[in-house]
């Protein structure tokens, strides 16, 4: 029975968006939202349960391509389901009130638990292609969230913001593809538990380059990594605020996650060759997005370029290929994701309420007129920077660690220097977010908002919804030992090879 | 060791109280603070009792160990003698401040979170002062640095508080990347993360003096950011924005001093670096003259106050540089007595003259007994007159500087002459712009707008209460078997006769030139008689500026660079792609134009190369 | 008689059929110039197959069968320029571009998704 | 020469059932009132159907005929062979005829096409292409491509009043009759060199010639004209964009996919079966020309306004994607059968995937002339079922998930030149999947978009045949994506 656990986890979002495809015009609008709870509430149960009984999953699917329904969980991907579960049940819940004006409801909440069962299978997935094709699942349903449900007002519009989006994301996975085909073609195999035991042993040392390349392109663009990264600020900027929470939460992390289940184990010599240019482009975008927030306009697309600093982050830490600096990496991974969700969260509040995510409209004096908005973002803002004691820290300490000693065949010099640049890079984080606190939250209420009578603080719906955010990102930040824990094992085993 | 936890848990369970339910239950807020303030300086008198019971006090309290991925970090904290006192101070500290807010905050809308944030500040210098793991240690570390954010950034409406706070938080964040690469090179090199097993390590000689080296003087930079020394000391003059009570917990008596408390406790690694406890020695004496003729030409009372705390800090880690760790411990406790003292008198003054601003002040001696009585005890102390605590404290720095430049300290002997010569000439300075101070805030007639009353009662008892341990305090260092024995150290802390004698002579020398100066024009400051050095002096040396030129103006021209970068170059690549792509397509489109026999030529044309292409290459 | 001078005969005959479909402007010319083409291509297979000796005469019932298609698709093809010219009026190729492709704004297909 | 040929009447039997429908259909024209033409379509359909079913026996073992005696250097060849690949293809057809015949019924009414002539003209054609599948020798080959050709030829044209209909079928037929006439020199050499007529004899032949004649080398890339211009790969797709758009749409549907497909196992059949042994010489140009197919199709698709002329393109880029597996076979014959399963496969999933297409526009053409991607703004809105069924369709084809049967085709067909070596295909096919991305993308957002201002959203009046064409292309293209081993494995 405990194998039928993963597959259940992957049905009950399946189910729901079926459900309101088929259902009826009238019945279907009027039972969207409760189907919607329903669905990605008993997802999270069933998530929880399957983190502590689940076995893994084996069937066939089609056998001529070698595709096997291949689902299993571990430390890595524990974390990550659970986030993913969790988000998506607090975006279904934030659209209860904050209905999106435009399209319908049904379509959204379908689309939704779709990038659900997408998000979720590409976690669970333990088949080279099976990830795959999860990875692309989501690209569909997320490009019709942001062309249909985003904000036009965005410089060159939504669509075109949803059009760079799938389109950079497919070029990268295209050439994934190639790399998954690769390896199949040398190994004979798509089994990602077989092929980390193998360690690379089918492939030679310049196959395994040419794999880690092509798989490692993917994911970077998803992750994303420094040069292709110009997708993600219009993504982020145009998306409705679930849109924006769900990009930052969970896809990003598929890019990581696939970087260090699939990428590092698979191709480990390739790995170790290419890993010092990782670590370079991770360090510059570090600096670049610190440096591209300084000076940010839009509220919103200054969130998602701190994204591309934090990610920066977690893959400067898997470019260690250590223990720790992995471990680092995933950690960063989960507490990116809950912080980045909170700041969207807060940002799109912000904006649902001045219709203007422009910092310079908002004008300072959020604390006086929302004192609990104002409280919150500056909470997430301190966290995102890395406070010590917050979820945000210990991830980038531990990368920083684990820059400190690389793993035995990379430049250990070479990697002090990334340390020290990451280092600096911490220093303009905490620079633009402080500046961020300073023109947003402190200051003096524009006179424009002054008599505005819909700036209402924030409703107690949507306390409910952040308070379990704020809670974890302090739980996770006193008491590291509950994550590390868990990751610290499957990690070891993981380049243990 | 249940004192230790209580005294980090209780002051961070009272911030949790506030800040959670401060809205709610305003009338809940003020004892709740004191509370958690009592309960801390409580369990943190047992320990004290306990070091002075006990001697060589030593305990430690191990929790559960959390995997990295190389060396484990563990949840441990440990109590000793200098952990003890320092606490003692702490505490003391806090609760006078929290007492002393209620009536100089009053009717302020944010003192539920003002009151929670200075709790939480509390816990977080408890944590620093017990941790026993250097990350548990950084954690507290970086929590005190992020409290006194908010703190200065209270009034956050006005520009200069917004200012000051955004440039203590950075300054310091600079100097804590350092401090972290210190704490991985020293944890390296003993594969762990446990203070214990570095000591251990560093007294075994398991540490070689190259990485001693490298892990103390990136430490040294998150000392000098968090304790305000030279490079990194721009930020505390600015910090005092932030409100008077908030100046007097963590910019006079701890946050600064936990810099000075970590060299003290790593000290063994220190004393394997010769070569780090020079490059202290030579940051130590630029800090303290500099600091000191800045605090000269100050014209905010508490901007003379930071400035001679930044100098006085300067002194401890003299101390340090020297060898000796009691001195510095000893001048740690004394000056958190009498800076507070200082600066909750200042708040006073401020409180009823309503500016900063020394020239508005003036005969307020009448007008506020108490206060003027227990500052100028705390004037004395900071001048280091004979009986006052402050005098016994540095004497006790200079008597270890003398020795070591007899050559029997760890450092060069040169570094021990600098210290010491800079140490005599900054008494002097310091007595000056003490008597300074004293003469024109209390003494000729008075020149504020508004008639000055005394403080309300629940200022004037911090004072008081303050004004002891202010000049009692000295005594402590005489007998070798009380401070230097609770605090485990086999040195002597008696003054030096010669060092004494020249310390007097200079203090007295300095108070009355300015005494002098002031009588012949009692209206005027008299610090005009600097001339052309005044401004010099006023703007510290013009430090801020070069950081402004150096530092801050390239970041931002980098970032506008950058954003350039991002919207020209990477987003035109992404857009010229697609644009090319579509415009491949109409070139295409030109191919079919609807001519059929335009079609066959293409045909036969396609058939001829692919022909000639197929025989001439297979 | 060599096997040389027949293909050489049918390679220029195709070449001026090809040359023919290409340069006339009239479609009944570009027709007849279709038959040369095909009718090259009898005369290789008919001295192919009486060069290899072949036991099946393959060459020459491919002969036929070419022959048979070349005569359907002109039928075909006649009955085409005559529909095409009782449309239009005219069998000249070059002005037969109804059908061309019209160069659009540069969106293209973008456009309709807004 | 004394006996009489054993012919199997039973491997005969469903090209000869639905030539005989076809000729049956004209017949009863003759004697239908004029409203009742329609009953000669369902005549028509009906043979198929029976056709289809004549296939079941046929299923298994491999069944020869018409064949030649064997002499002392070759064994018996035979010129029509019924094997596996053979049964895949006649399947594919008769099906695909099928869904043609369904949509064609309302737009005969609608366009005053005649029924009887329009169901005797497609019945012939796909009894060509029957026999096509089943060829084994050139000369059956070359005359099974031309029964296919001409019937679509006069199909093109049959809306006689049309000016467009008419030039749209001279340039299909001129092009068509140039590249055949170049296919027949080129099969004329090869015949000559090898001095065999049947394939499985030219294979033996060329493999036993050590050195390679430039004649044959050329032979061989000629006669690749013919079915170049039948799959409309590059040099050869020049008209396509305007035959599709000229002529009737259920008509543009039968090219895109029957003659496609009779195209494609033409030219499998060729290749692996005939010019095995000289792999090395036509795979990398067919490589190239694979390359060169998808790039133009999909460039010039990104500028397409009109949904008709768009499809063509994409076909064409499609058609790209189907060569891609046989342009990698370029180690010689064993790679050669490694590779064919994959553009089966493709073949079978582009079938349902573009006849899904069609469906939905054959049914919008009716109601909106001139087709073009704005008339089909906001169905989703009132036409929930088509527009899904469309824009399901469209995912297939860019190979996307929710379009799962497109997404296994493409792995399938991208496996094969990174198995076989041939990296710089895979990586221009990768590239060409993203441009294709954009257009399938653009026109399923279109669907969901909200309608044009003003413009009264489309709703249309769907007639039960149109229905139906729309059902079993979407249950089709459904079933396959959940379980795609029928068509993955066709060849296994």
């Amino acid at each position: 029975m405990s194998d039928l656990l993963l597959p259940l986890l992957l049905a009950v979002p399946l189910a729901g968006c079926v459900a309101l495809l088929v259902l009826p015009g009238r019945t279907a609008d009027r039972f969207a939202l409760p189907i919607g709870l329903v669905a990605t509430a008993l997802t999270m149960a069933v998530a929880l349960w399957s983190v502590f009984a689940a076995t893994p999953y084996n069937a066939s699917w089609v056998p001529s391509l070698g595709l096997r329904v291949q689902l299993g969980l571990d430390g890595i991907s524990d974390p990550l389901v659970l986030l993913t579960a969790f988000l998506t049940f607090l975006c279904i819940v934030f659209t209860v009130r904050v209905q999106p004006e435009a399209g319908r409801v049904r379509a959204l909440v379908g689309l939704v638990l779709l990038l659900e069962v997408g998000m979720l299978g590409t976690f669970l997935a333990l088949d080279l292609l099976l990830f795959f094709v999860f990875f692309e699942v989501v690209l569909i349903p997320m490009w019709f969230v942001i062309a249909q449900w985003g904000d036009d007002t965005v410089p060159g519009g939504r669509v075109r913001a949803a059009n760079t989006f799938i389109i950079y994301t497919l070029l990268g996975s295209a050439v994934m593809l190639l790399g998954i085909l690769l390896v199949r073609a040398k190994t004979g195999t798509f089994d990602i538990a077989a092929l980390t035991a193998s360690g690379g042993a089918g492939m030679s040392s310049n196959v395994q380059v040419l794999v880690f390349l092509a798989l490692g392109l993917g994911f970077a663009v998803k992750t994303p990594m420094w040069p292709l990264h110009s997708w993600l600020p219009d993504a982020h900027t145009a998306a409705p605020t679930i849109g924006s929470v769900l990009l930052a939460g969970v896809l990003l992390k598929m890019g990581t996650y696939g970087l260090i289940r699939i990428a590092v184990p698979v191709a480990p010599q390739g790995a170790e060759v290419v890993a010092p240019f990782l670590g370079a482009f991770a360090v510059v975008g570090i600096v670049y997005g610190a440096l591209a927030c300084l000076v940010q306009r839009d509220l919103k697309r200054l969130i998602a370029f701190s994204s591309v600093g934090h990610m920066g982050f977690v893959l400067l830490g898997i470019a260690t290929l250590t223990p720790v600096g992995i471990n680092g990496a995933l950690y960063a991974n989960v507490a990116h994701g809950l912080i980045s969700g909170l700041l969207f969260f807060l940002v799109g509040a912000i904006k649902d309420r001045h219709h203007t995510s422009s910092i310079a409209e908002l004008g300072g004096g959020l604390y006086d007129r929302m004192p609990r908005l104002g409280g919150l973002l500056v909470f997430a803002a301190v966290a995102s920077l890395g406070l010590p004691g917050l979820a945000g820290f210990w991830g980038e300490m531990l990368t920083l660690l684990g820059a400190f000693d690389p793993a035995p065949g990379l430049n250990r010099g070479y990697y002090l220097t990334l340390m020290a640049i990451a280092g600096l890079g911490l220093v303009l984080t905490t620079v633009y977010f402080v500046s961020l606190i300073r023109r947003v939250a402190q200051g003096q209420t524009a006179p424009r908002w002054q008599q505005a009578l819909l700036l209402r603080d924030a409703t107690p719906l949507e306390l409910a919804v952040w308070a379990p955010v704020v809670a974890l990102v302090v739980v996770l930040g006193c008491w590291p030992k509950l994550l590390l824990d868990a990751t610290d094992p499957a990690v070891r085993m993981l380049l243990g090879g | 060791m249940i004192p230790v936890v209580v005294a980090i848990l209780a002051p961070a369970l009272a911030a949790l109280l506030g800040l959670g339910a401060g809205r709610r239950f305003p009338r809940l807020v003020v004892p709740v603070a004191i509370a958690g303030s009592a309960v801390a300086f409580l369990a943190a008198l047992v320990l004290a009792a306990r070091a002075i019971s006990s001697a060589p006090l030593h305990d430690r309290l191990t929790g559960p160990t959390v995997p990295t991925g190389t060396f484990p970090f563990g949840l441990d904290v440990r109590l000793d003698g200098l952990a003890a006192l320092v606490s003692v101070a702490v505490a003391a500290v806090a609760l006078a401040v929290q007492v002393y807010s209620t009536a100089y905050l009053k009717g302020d809308p944010r003192y539920s979170s003002y009151a929670a944030l200075v709790s939480l500040f509390t816990a977080a210098m408890m944590l620093v002062v017990f941790a026993d793991d250097l990350l548990v240690l950084l954690v507290g570390w970086e929590v005190m640095g992020v409290c006194s954010y908010f703190l200065i950034g209270h009034h956050w409406e006005q520009e200069g508080a917004r200012a000051g706070a955004v440039k203590a938080f950075v300054v310091t964040r600079l100097g804590d990347v350092g401090f972290l690469f210190g704490i991985f090179t020293l944890a390296a090199s003993v594969k762990s993360f446990d203070i214990e097993r570095v000591q251990a390590a560093a007294l075994h000689g398991q540490i070689s003096q190259s990485t001693a080296t490298v892990a103390t003087l990136l430490l040294l930079c998150g000392v000098v950011g968090k304790s305000a020394q030279f490079p990194l000391h721009t930020w505390l003059p600015d910090a005092m924005a932030g409100p008077t009570p908030v100046s007097a917990l963590i910019h006079a008596a701890t946050m600064v001093a936990a810099g000075i408390y970590l060299v003290a406790r790593l000290y063994d690694v220190f004393l394997l670096a010769p070569s780090t406890l020079a490059v202290m020695a030579v940051i130590a004496a630029i800090t303290m003259l500099g600091a000191a003729l800045a605090a000269l030409a100050q014209d905010d009372i508490k901007r003379v106050l930071a400035y001679s705390t930044v100098s006085q800090l300067a002194y401890m880690l003299a101390a340090l540089a020297v060898g000796s760790a009691g001195a510095a411990a000893f001048h740690l406790l004394t000056h958190a007595a009498f800076k507070a003292l200082l600066f909750l008198a200042a708040g006073s003054v401020i409180h009823a003259v309503g500016t900063n601003l020394m020239r508005d002040m003036g005969g307020l001696r009448r007008a506020m007994p108490v206060t003027f009585v227990t500052m100028t005890v705390g004037l004395a102390a900071l001048a280091g007159l004979p009986p006052f605590s402050g005098f016994f404290s540095k004497e006790a720095v200079l008597a270890a500087a003398e020795h070591a430049a007899r050559g029997e300290g760890p450092v060069a002997t040169w570094a021990a002459w600098l210290v010491l010569v800079t140490g005599l000439l900054t008494v002097g300075i310091t007595a000056a712009y003490a008597t300074r101070l004293w003469l024109m805030t209390f003494f000729h007639e008075a020149r504020g707008p508004v008639s000055p009353h005394e403080a309300s009662p629940a200022m004037r008892w911090p004072l008081l209460v303050l004004a002891v341990p202010a000049t009692l305090l000295g005594a402590v260092g005489l007998r070798s078997s009380w401070l230097p024995g609770w605090l485990g150290l086999d040195e002597s802390l008696r003054p030096g006769a010669v060092t004494a004698a020249l310390s007097v002579l200079l203090a007295v020398a300095g108070a009355v030139s300015v005494a002098l100066v002031w009588r012949r024009a009692p209206a005027t400051d008299p610090s005009g008689r600097l001339g052309r050095f005044r401004p010099a002096f006023a703007r510290a040396f013009y430090v801020d500026e070069l950081y402004d030129r150096v530092a801050v103006r390239p970041v931002r021209s980098a970032a506008r660079a950058v954003l350039w970068t991002d919207d020209e170059v990477v987003a035109a690549g992404s857009l010229g792609s697609g644009r090319c792509a579509g415009r491949a397509g109409a070139l295409l489109q030109l191919t079919q134009r609807g001519n059929v026999q335009a079609y066959l030529t293409g045909v036969l044309a396609g058939i001829v190369l692919l022909a000639v292409g197929v025989v001439t290459l297979t | 008689m060599p096997l040389l001078m027949p293909l050489l005969v049918a390679a220029l005959l195709f070449s001026i059929g090809a040359y023919g479909v290409l340069v006339r402007r009239n479609a009944i010319l570009v027709l007849m110039s279709v038959e040369l083409m095909l009718n090259a291509v009898n005369l290789n297979l008919v001295a192919f197959d009486v060069w290899l000796r072949d036991a099946l005469l393959s060459g020459q019932v491919f002969t036929l069968f070419v022959i048979t298609i070349a005569a359907a698709e002109v039928g075909l093809g006649l009955a085409i320029v005559l529909l095409v010219f009782r449309n239009r009026e005219t069998s000249q190729l070059d002005l037969l571009t109804e059908l061309r492709e019209e160069p659009s704004d540069p969106a293209g297909v973008g456009t309709a998704a807004r | 020469m004394a006996g009489t040929q054993a012919i199997d009447y039973t491997a005969l039997a469903p090209a000869l059932v639905v030539a005989v429908t076809a000729l049956g259909v004209l017949v009863l024209d003759l004697f239908l009132p004029a409203g009742r033409k329609v009953v000669a379509a369902w005549a028509g359909t009906g043979g198929l159907v029976v056709a289809l079913a004549t296939l079941l026996p046929l299923v298994g073992d491999t069944r020869r005929t018409f064949c030649v005696p064997a002499t002392n250097v070759d064994p018996v060849s035979c010129s029509y062979v019924v094997d596996h690949l053979t049964l895949v293809f006649q399947v594919l057809v008769l099906a695909g005829a099928v869904v043609v015949m369904l949509l064609s019924l309302d737009t005969l009414r609608d366009s005053r096409i005649p029924a009887g002539e329009y169901s005797f003209l497609l019945l012939s054609s796909v009894a060509g292409a029957v026999t096509l599948a089943a060829s084994r020798d050139i000369l059956t080959l070359v005359v099974a491509l031309e029964v296919v050709s001409l019937p679509a030829f006069a199909l093109v044209a049959l809306r006689r009043f049309d000016s467009r209909s008419s030039e749209a079928a001279l340039k299909l037929f001129l092009v068509s009759v140039v590249s055949t006439a170049v296919m027949l020199f080129g099969l004329s050499l090869v015949y000559g060199t090898t001095g065999a007529v049947h394939l499985d004899r030219i294979a033996s032949a060329l493999a036993r010639s050590d050195g390679r004649l430039p004649a044959t080398v050329l032979g061989v890339t000629l006669s690749l004209a013919g079915f170049g211009f039948k799959v409309a790969a590059v040099p050869f797709h020049f008209w396509a964009p305007d035959t599709y758009s000229g002529a009737p749409v259920p008509v543009a549907a039968y090219l895109s996919v029957v003659s496609k497909a009779a195209g494609f196992v033409g030219l499998a059949v060729l290749l692996t079966r005939g010019f095995g042994p000289y792999a090395d010489v036509w795979a990398p140009a067919v490589a190239v020309i694979a390359a060169l197919t998808m790039t133009v199709g999909n460039l010039a698709a990104l500028r397409q306004r009109s949904a008709v002329r768009l499809l063509a393109w994409s076909s064409i880029a499609q058609s790209g994607y189907m060569l891609v597996p046989l342009g990698s076979a370029a180690h010689g014959a064993g790679s050669v059968d490694a590779v064919l399963p994959a553009t089966v496969a493709y073949v079978l999933a582009y079938a349902v995937m573009n006849l899904g297409a069609f469906s939905v526009v054959t049914l919008v053409g009716r109601h909106r002339p001139r087709n073009a991607i704005e008339d089909y703004r906001g169905l989703g809105r009132t036409e929930p079922l088509t527009a899904f069924a469309l824009a399901f369709a469209l995912a297939c084809l860019a190979g996307l998930p929710p379009g799962l049967l497109g997404l296994f085709a493409k792995v399938v067909v991208f496996q094969a030149p990174v198995e076989q070596g041939v990296g710089w295909l895979a990586v221009v096919m990768a590239v060409n999947v993203v441009i294709g991305l954009y257009y399938y993308l653009a026109w399923a957002a279109a669907l969901y978009a909200r309608p044009a201002e003003g413009a009264r959203p489309p709703s249309y009046r769907i007639s039960w045949s149109d229905g139906l064409a729309i059902g079993i292309t979407l249950g089709a293209a459904v079933w396959l994506s959940v379980l795609p081993r029928m068509v993955l494995e066709a060849l296994r």
